[in-house]
C-alpha cells in the first residue's frame, strides 16, 4: 500500500465520516465543503497517481478473447473513426488493440473513415506500433490504408473489393505488391473487425454495412456516451464492447495482466480511472447520506 | 452558508493584502515559467510563461467562485464576456459575410478579401436587405419593420421543424419500438426448459422487450394533456412518470463520469502544464 | 479529348485516381474512338475482342427516383462475365448524344449490379454503355436507350410521413377549430405551470428580480421559440404585478425578438411606460461565457425566481444550481432529453419535452390554443395504436414463421424507415 | 400593417417549408433557408454587439457598483475585435484563416478563451456531487426510483458494483449490477427516452401549426 492510497483513503473517510456526523447532527453541509471534498479527491488521487486493479466486465472480456482466440497470423482491420475531441478516451483503446494484435502476430490493416482519425492513426503508428514492435514490417505485417472519403460507403465498397477504394495504401504503393494482400480481396476475407469511434460513421455502421452482411466478427470502442445505443447489438452483432475511459481501463488490466511484455506498458485510460473511481465513491456516498440525513430529520419531525 | 456573504465594507485591508499576495504569487511563477522555458528565444520564453500562468489564473479565478463571488470570479467573468462576444462576432464576419456573401456578391471585395469569387446571387442580396432591415431596430420610428425577417426566420424554424421533427421524432421513434415481445422464441418448451435470469437470457431478453413497449406506451399516457389520470389512465400515467424517473435517474448516473473528467482535464492542466508536479 | 474529358470528371468524383490510371492504361481507347468518329463503343471491343462466346451484358439507364435530379441510376444484368476466372470489375461509360466520345463515369467491383451517375446535368441526353473487364480485354454492351435526368416534385418514399402529417396536422387543426366554437375541454394540471403565478408573486412580495433564459440556441430553434411564447405570457404577469425581469440572452436575434416579445406583452398589459429595452440584453455567443455571465447575476442580482425554458446543454446544472444556492423558486422546461435529468434534480418544477411546447397554450387560456392540445393528444393516442399494432405482428412474425406474416412485418419496417 | 406583413409572410414561408420537405426539387430551400438565417444573424451581431458596448458605457458613466469590471469587458472585446477584423499577427495576412495557428486571435482563444470555458464547464464535476448530495432523497416514490436508478448506475460504472456481486451464479446473472446497468440503460431509460421523444415531435407539430395559423403570435410585437 503507498502512501498516497492510504492518504487518500483517511481523507476520503474521515471527510465522509464528518459529513456523515453533521448530516445526522440535522445541520446542513455547507455546500462548500462538499465542492472542497470532491476536488481535493479528484486532485489527491491524480497527485499519488492512484489506480485501481480495472477487472474486466463480460462485455470487454469477451472483445479481449475474440482477439487472444484468433489462430495466429489471423487479418485484422482497425478502423480509427474519431477525431482529437474523443482522443482521451477512445485513443488507449487503439493502444492497446494494436499491441494485443501485433502480440498475437495477427496481420494488421490499419484505416480510417474520418478525415481528422489519419494524423491520428499515424500518430499511433509512430508512437505504439514502430517503437514497441520493431520486428513488425510493413506490408507484411501491417499496412496502413489511409482514409478515403464517402463514409459508410467505403465499408460497401470494401466489403466486396479492397482494391475498388484502395487500389494504393496510404503511401502510394499498389496493393497487389503487398505480400498482405495475397490472401485478402476484400472485407470477407478479414477474420476481425475492430471499429474505434464515437460519432458516425462508426461502430453503428461497421455493425450494419460490414458486420451484418459479410457476417464478420466486430468488436467495438467508442465513446461512453454513444456506448448505450450500441449495447443492444452485443453479444450477436458487436463480439464485444469497450465503452469509454472504463472499457478501455478494463482493457488495459486484462493486457497487463496477460502479457508480461506489457506489465510496465502505459495505461493512461488506468490512470484516468483512480480520479473517477474514487469520485463516484464520494458521489455515492454523498446520495447515502442525503438520504441518511433526510430520514432522521423526518423522524424527528414525527416526534 | 453562501448566500451570507452580507454587506461587506469597501475593500478592506484583508482584501487588498490578498490581492497583493496573489499579484506577488503569479509574478514569481511568470518569472520561473520563462527561465525555466523551452523554447528557442527569451522573448518566446517570456511571452509562454505569461500565457501559461495568465491561463492558470483565469482557471483558479473561476474556481474561486465555488467559494464565493468575489473580484477574480468577475475579472474573469467580465474578461469572458467581452473577449469571447468578440471571438465570435470576428468568426461570424470572416466566415459568413466574407466567406459566403462576398463571392457572391461583388469582384472587387472579392479580390480585397483574397477570396475566390463564385458567381452573383440575388438571393445573397435579399438575405443582405433582410439583415439592413433587422438594424432598422435602432432607429426609434421604423423599428416594427425589424420584425419582417424574424417572421421569415420563424416561419422556416417552424415550417421546417413540423416535417422534421414528425419524420425523426415521431415516425422513426414509433417505429424501432416495433420489437416482438419474445425474443428467439422457438416455441414453449423450448422456452421454459431453459428459463434462467442470466443477462443474455431468453427471459430476460424477453422482459427488456416488454418493458420497452409498455414503458413507451405508458410515458405516452403520461402526457396526455385533456384527459383526467384517474383509474386504469391513471395507473398508466403513474407507470409512466416512474419510467421517466428511470431514464432521469440512469442518465444522471451515467453522465458523471464525463463530468469528472473534465475536472481531470483542468487539474491536470494546473498540476503538470503550470506547476509541472506530475 | 477524351482525356481532357476523363480529367474534368475525376474532378468531382472520388475513385479519381482509378479513373486516371485508366485513362493511362486505355490510352489506345481515345485513339481508336476518334478515328472511327461515328462508331459507337460496342464495336471497338467487339474488334478487340471476339473470342468469349458470351451474350452482350443488357443494361438499364434511368433517371434516379425521388431526388433533386442531377443523377442517373444505371443497372445491368451481368451476361456470366463475373464468372470468368480473370474478371476485374465493371466499367460504367457515357456518351452525351451530342459528342461522339464516350467518358468512364465510374467503375463497380464484382458483384455489384448498379451504380448511381451523380456527374450528370439536367439539360443533357446520355446514353450509357457498361464493360466488363477480363483481363486485359474489356466486352461492351450496347448502349442504353437515351436517358435525361430530372427532378421530382414530391418523394414517393416520404408518403407515410405525409399521412401521418395529415392525421396530427389535421387533428390539431380540427381541435382549434372546434374549440372556437365554444367548446369547453377538459385540462389537466401541469405542476410547474401552476407555479408561475406563485413565483412572480412571490418576486413582488420580496422586491426582487425575475430572470428569464429562453436557452442557449438561437431562434432557428423551436425551443426557443417556445421558450419566448411563454415569456408572451408571463410577461403580462409580471407587467401586472409591476416586477422587474432580467434576460440575457446568448444570441443577439433572440435578445430582438425577446425585446419585441416582452413589450407587446407589457403592452397587453396596459404598461407600455414601465417596458425598457434593458431589460433583455446580448451577453456573449460562447457557451460557457453565457453561463458564467448567468452565474454572475444570479450571486448579484439574487432574483427571486428562475426560468429556464428552452434548449439547454451542460449549462444546465451551472445555472441550476447556482440559482438554488441563492434560494431562488427556478422553473425550467426543455426538450433536451440529456439535460432534464439535472433539471428535474436542481429545480422546482421541470416541464418535460412536450410540456414546454404545450406551456404557453395553457398560460394563454384562449381556446383555440387549448384546442390544439387535445390535437396532440389525438397524435399521441395514434401513437400508441400504431405501436400495439407494430408489436402484435412483430411478435406473432417471430413466433409463426409464416409467409404472410413476414410479409406484414416487412410492410410495417417499410412504412416507418421511410426510405 | 405593422403585424398583418410579417404575419403574412411567416404563414406563407411556414407552409412552403413544411411542404418543401416533400419536394425532393424543393432541397435548394432549405440550404437557403440556412444561408438566409446565417446572413441576417451576422446583422444581429451589429445589435448585439452595440447593445453590450451600450450597457458597459452605461455602467461606467454612472458608476454603479461593479463600474470597474465593466471596463475589463470593453478593453476585451475592443482587444479582440480589432485583432480579429484586422487579422493582427496572422502570419497569412488578410488570405488566412482568422483561426490560424500562430495568429494572435488563435493565441488569445488558446490561452484566455479555452481555458476559461473549460474551467466553467469543469464545474459541473462539483455541481453534479452537491446535486447529489441536497436533491437526491427519497422523499416520495418517484424520488426514490430516480434515485435507485441513479445509484445502480454509478456502481455500475465503478469496480465496486463488479466486485459486490460477482458471486452472484450465472443463471441469475442480471442481478449482478454491471449487468443491471446495462439492461437498465437499454430498456426502461430507453423506454422513457423514446416517449419524451414522441411527446416533443407532436409538440413541436402544434406549436408550428399555432404559429402558421397565426395563434401565437406574441414574439412579433405589438400592433402600435
Amino acid at each position: 500500500m503507498s502512501v498516497g492510497l492510504i492518504t487518500s483513503v483517511v481523507f476520503i473517510g474521515g471527510g465522509v465520516l464528518w459529513i456523515l456526523v453533521q448530516s445526522v447532527k440535522g445541520r446542513d453541509v455547507d455546500r462548500r465543503w462538499i465542492f472542497l471534498f470532491i476536488g481535493s479527491t479528484v486532485a489527491l488521487a491524480l497527485l499519488f497517481h492512484i489506480r485501481f486493479g480495472e477487472k474486466a466486465t463480460p462485455i470487454v472480456k469477451a472483445a479481449f478473447n475474440q482477439i487472444e482466440n484468433l489462430p495466429e497470423g489471423a487479418s485484422v482491420l482497425i478502423a480509427f473513426d474519431y477525431d482529437p475531441a474523443m482522443e482521451p478516451e477512445v485513443g488507449p483503446m487503439a493502444d492497446c488493440f494494436i499491441r494485443h494484435t501485433l502480440a498475437r502476430k495477427h496481420k494488421l490493416f490499419l484505416m480510417t473513415l474520418w478525415a481528422t482519425g489519419q494524423a491520428l492513426m499515424t500518430n499511433t503508428v509512430e508512437d505504439v506500433l514502430k517503437p514497441e514492435f520493431p520486428e513488425a514490417e510493413y506490408g507484411t505485417d501491417y499496412v496502413n490504408l489511409g482514409y478515403k472519403v464517402g463514409g459508410f460507403g467505403v465499408i460497401n465498397v470494401v466489403l466486396s473489393d479492397f482494391r475498388a477504394m484502395y487500389p494504393t495504401d496510404a503511401h502510394g504503393t499498389l496493393l497487389d505488391s503487398l505480400p498482405m494482400f495475397n490472401k485478402v480481396r476484400s472485407l470477407r476475407d478479414i477474420d476481425l473487425i475492430i471499429s474505434i469511434g464515437g460519432g458516425t460513421p462508426g461502430v453503428k455502421e461497421w455493425v450494419l454495412f460490414a458486420g451484418n452482411r459479410g457476417n464478420i466478427p466486430i468488436v467495438g470502442g467508442t465513446a461512453a456516451v454513444v456506448a448505450p445505443l450500441l449495447y443492444p447489438y452485443y453479444p450477436r452483432q458487436l463480439v464485444g464492447l469497450l465503452g469509454g475511459t472504463k472499457g478501455a481501463a478494463e482493457y488495459e488490466s486484462e493486457l497487463t495482466g496477460n502479457y508480461d511484455r506489457f506489465k510496465d506498458m502505459d495505461t493512461p485510460a488506468l490512470r484516468m480511472m483512480g480520479p473517477q473511481t474514487m469520485a463516484h465513491v464520494v458521489v455515492m456516498a454523498f446520495i447515502i447520506i442525503g438520504n441518511i440525513a433526510y430520514f432522521r430529520s423526518r423522524k424527528r419531525e414525527g416526534k | 452558508m453562501a448566500t451570507g456573504n452580507g454587506n461587506r465594507k469597501s475593500p478592506s485591508n484583508a482584501v487588498k493584502i490578498i490581492l497583493v499576495i496573489v499579484a506577488v504569487v503569479f509574478l514569481i511563477s511568470w518569472i520561473s515559467k520563462a527561465t525555466t522555458g523551452m523554447a528557442d528565444s527569451t522573448w518566446l520564453n517570456i511571452r509562454d510563461g505569461f500565457l501559461i500562468t495568465f491561463a492558470a489564473f483565469l482557471t483558479l479565478s473561476i474556481f474561486s467562485f465555488l467559494y464565493n463571488d468575489n473580484p477574480f470570479y468577475k475579472f474573469a467573468e467580465h474578461l469572458y464576456v467581452g473577449v469571447s462576444a468578440a471571438y465570435w462576432m470576428c468568426l461570424g464576419f470572416w466566415s459568413i459575410i466574407v466567406g459566403n456573401f462576398v463571392p457572391h456578391a461583388s469582384k472587387t471585395l472579392s479580390t480585397f478579401f483574397k477570396v475566390p469569387f463564385q458567381e452573383y446571387s440575388w438571393f445573397y442580396y435579399v438575405a443582405f436587405a433582410f439583415g439592413v432591415i433587422l438594424l432598422m431596430r435602432l432607429l426609434p420610428k421604423a423599428g416594427w419593420i425589424a420584425r419582417w425577417p424574424l417572421a421569415v426566420i420563424i416561419g422556416t424554424t417552424a415550417g421546417f421543424n413540423l416535417s422534421r421533427y414528425l419524420h425523426s421524432d415521431f415516425m422513426s421513434q414509433v417505429g424501432n419500438t416495433f420489437q416482438p415481445l419474445f425474443v428467439d422464441w422457438q416455441g414453449a418448451g423450448h422456452f421454459f426448459s431453459n428459463l434462467s435470469l442470466a443477462a443474455d437470457g431468453q427471459l430476460v431478453m424477453s422482459a427488456g422487450n416488454w418493458i420497452v413497449v409498455v414503458g413507451v406506451l405508458c410515458g405516452l399516457v403520461y402526457f396526455f394533456f385533456s384527459k383526467e389520470h384517474k383509474g386504469m389512465f391513471g395507473a398508466a400515467s403513474r407507470l409512466g412518470i416512474w419510467i421517466l424517473m428511470i431514464t432521469f435517474g440512469a442518465s444522471f448516473g451515467y453522465t458523471v463520469m464525463g463530468r469528472i473528467s473534465l475536472l481531470v482535464g483542468r487539474i491536470t492542466f494546473l498540476f503538470d502544464d503550470w506547476l509541472s508536479i506530475l | 479529348m477524351l482525356t481532357n474529358q476523363d480529367h474534368s470528371f475525376s474532378k468531382s468524383h472520388p475513385c479519381h485516381i482509378i479513373v486516371i490510371i485508366l485513362s493511362f492504361v486505355f490510352s489506345g481507347f481515345g485513339a481508336s474512338a476518334q478515328a472511327e468518329d461515328t462508331a459507337t463503343v460496342a464495336t471497338y471491343s467487339s474488334d478487340i475482342s471476339p473470342a468469349v462466346d458470351l451474350p452482350p451484358i443488357t443494361l438499364l439507364a434511368v433517371d434516379t427516383d425521388n431526388d433533386n435530379g442531377g443523377s442517373i441510376t444505371i443497372s445491368w444484368d451481368d451476361a456470366g462475365y463475373s464468372e470468368l476466372p480473370q474478371f476485374r470489375g465493371y466499367e460504367i461509360l457515357r456518351r452525351s448524344i451530342q459528342a461522339n466520345a464516350p467518358v468512364l463515369v465510374g467503375t463497380a467491383p464484382h458483384g455489384s449490379s448498379s451504380l448511381v451517375d451523380k456527374s450528370v446535368s439536367d439539360d443533357t441526353t446520355y446514353v450509357y454503355y457498361v464493360a466488363a473487364t477480363v483481363g486485359e480485354e474489356r466486352f461492351v454492351s450496347d448502349s442504353s436507350s437515351h436517358v435525361q435526368s430530372t427532378w421530382q416534385i414530391y418523394n414517393t418514399t416520404l408518403t407515410p410521413l405525409l399521412i401521418a402529417l395529415i392525421i396530427v396536422g389535421g387533428s390539431v387543426i380540427f381541435f382549434i377549430e372546434t374549440a372556437k366554437r365554444g367548446r369547453k375541454l377538459f385540462l389537466r394540471k401541469i405542476a410547474g405551470l401552476e407555479a408561475v403565478n406563485e413565483a412572480v408573486g412571490r418576486a413582488t412580495e420580496m422586491g426582487r428580480p425575475i430572470l428569464f433564459v429562453a436557452g442557449i440556441a438561437d431562434i432557428d430553434d423551436v425551443q426557443t421559440i417556445a421558450g419566448l411564447t411563454i415569456l408572451g405570457r408571463l410577461g403580462r404577469t409580471i407587467a401586472e404585478y409591476d416586477t422587474k425581469i432580467t434576460m440575457p440572452t446568448r444570441t443577439s436575434l433572440v435578445m430582438t425578438a425577446g425585446r419585441e416579445t416582452l413589450r407587446e406583452a407589457y403592452m397587453a398589459a396596459g404598461r407600455p411606460d414601465a417596458y425598457s429595452d434593458d431589460m433583455v440584453f446580448y451577453v456573449s455567443d460562447e457557451q460557457f461565457g453565457f453561463a458564467a455571465a448567468v452565474d454572475g447575476i444570479l450571486v448579484r442580482d439574487k432574483p427571486a425566481a428562475c426560468f429556464y425554458l428552452g434548449t439547454f446543454h451542460a449549462e444546465s446544472l451551472i445555472m441550476a444550481e447556482t440559482g438554488n444556492l441563492i434560494g431562488a423558486i427556478q422553473i425550467a422546461g426543455t426538450a433536451q432529453p440529456a439535460q432534464l435529468p439535472f433539471f428535474v434534480a436542481a429545480c422546482d418544477y421541470t416541464l418535460i419535452g412536450e410540456e414546454l411546447f404545450a406551456a404557453s397554450a395553457y398560460l394563454s387560456e384562449e381556446p383555440r390554443q387549448l384546442g390544439s392540445l387535445k390535437g396532440q393528444d389525438v397524435g399521441k393516442a395514434v401513437a400508441m395504436m400504431l405501436i400495439l399494432a407494430g408489436v402484435l405482428i412483430m411478435t406473432l412474425a417471430s413466433m409463426w414463421e409464416l409467409d404472410t406474416m413476414n410479409q406484414l412485418q416487412q410492410l410495417m419496417r417499410d412504412l416507418f424507415s421511410l426510405n | 400593417m405593422k403585424r398583418q406583413i410579417p404575419m403574412m409572410i411567416l404563414s406563407t414561408i411556414g407552409t412552403i417549408f413544411v411542404l418543401a420537405y416533400f419536394s425532393p426539387g424543393l432541397e435548394e430551400l432549405e440550404k437557403g433557408g440556412s444561408i438566409f438565417f446565417d446572413v441576417v444573424a451576422c446583422f444581429a451581431f451589429f445589435l448585439g454587439g452595440s447593445n453590450l458596448v451600450r450597457v458597459h458605457i452605461q455602467k461606467i458613466a454612472r458608476h454603479n457598483p461593479g463600474w470597474g469590471y465593466s471596463i475589463v469587458t470593453l478593453f476585451g472585446f475592443g482587444l479582440m475585435l480589432f485583432i480579429g477584423l484586422f487579422k493582427l499577427g496572422n502570419p497569412l495576412g488578410i488570405a488566412g484563416a482568422p483561426t490560424e495557428p500562430g495568429s494572435w486571435f488563435q493565441i488569445i482563444f488558446q490561452y484566455c478563451v479555452a481555458p476559461l470555458s473549460a474551467t466553467m464547464y469543469s464545474l459541473l464535476a462539483f455541481f453534479v456531487a452537491s446535486a447529489s448530495y441536497r436533491a437526491f432523497r427519497a422523499k416520495n416514490t418517484e424520488a426514490t426510483i430516480l434515485l435507485v436508478a441513479a445509484f445502480i448506475i454509478l456502481l455500475g460504472r465503478t469496480q465496486l458494483g463488479l466486485v459486490m456481486t460477482s458471486w452472484v451464479p450465472d443463471w441469475l446473472s442480471i442481478a449482478q449490477i454491471p449487468n443491471l446497468a446495462v439492461f437498465i440503460m437499454t430498456s426502461p431509460n430507453l423506454a422513457g427516452q423514446r416517449a419524451i421523444m414522441i411527446g416533443i415531435a407532436l409538440g413541436v407539430v402544434s406549436m408550428s401549426l399555432r404559429l402558421i395559423l397565426g395563434i401565437e403570435r406574441s414574439y412579433l410585437g405589438s400592433d402600435s
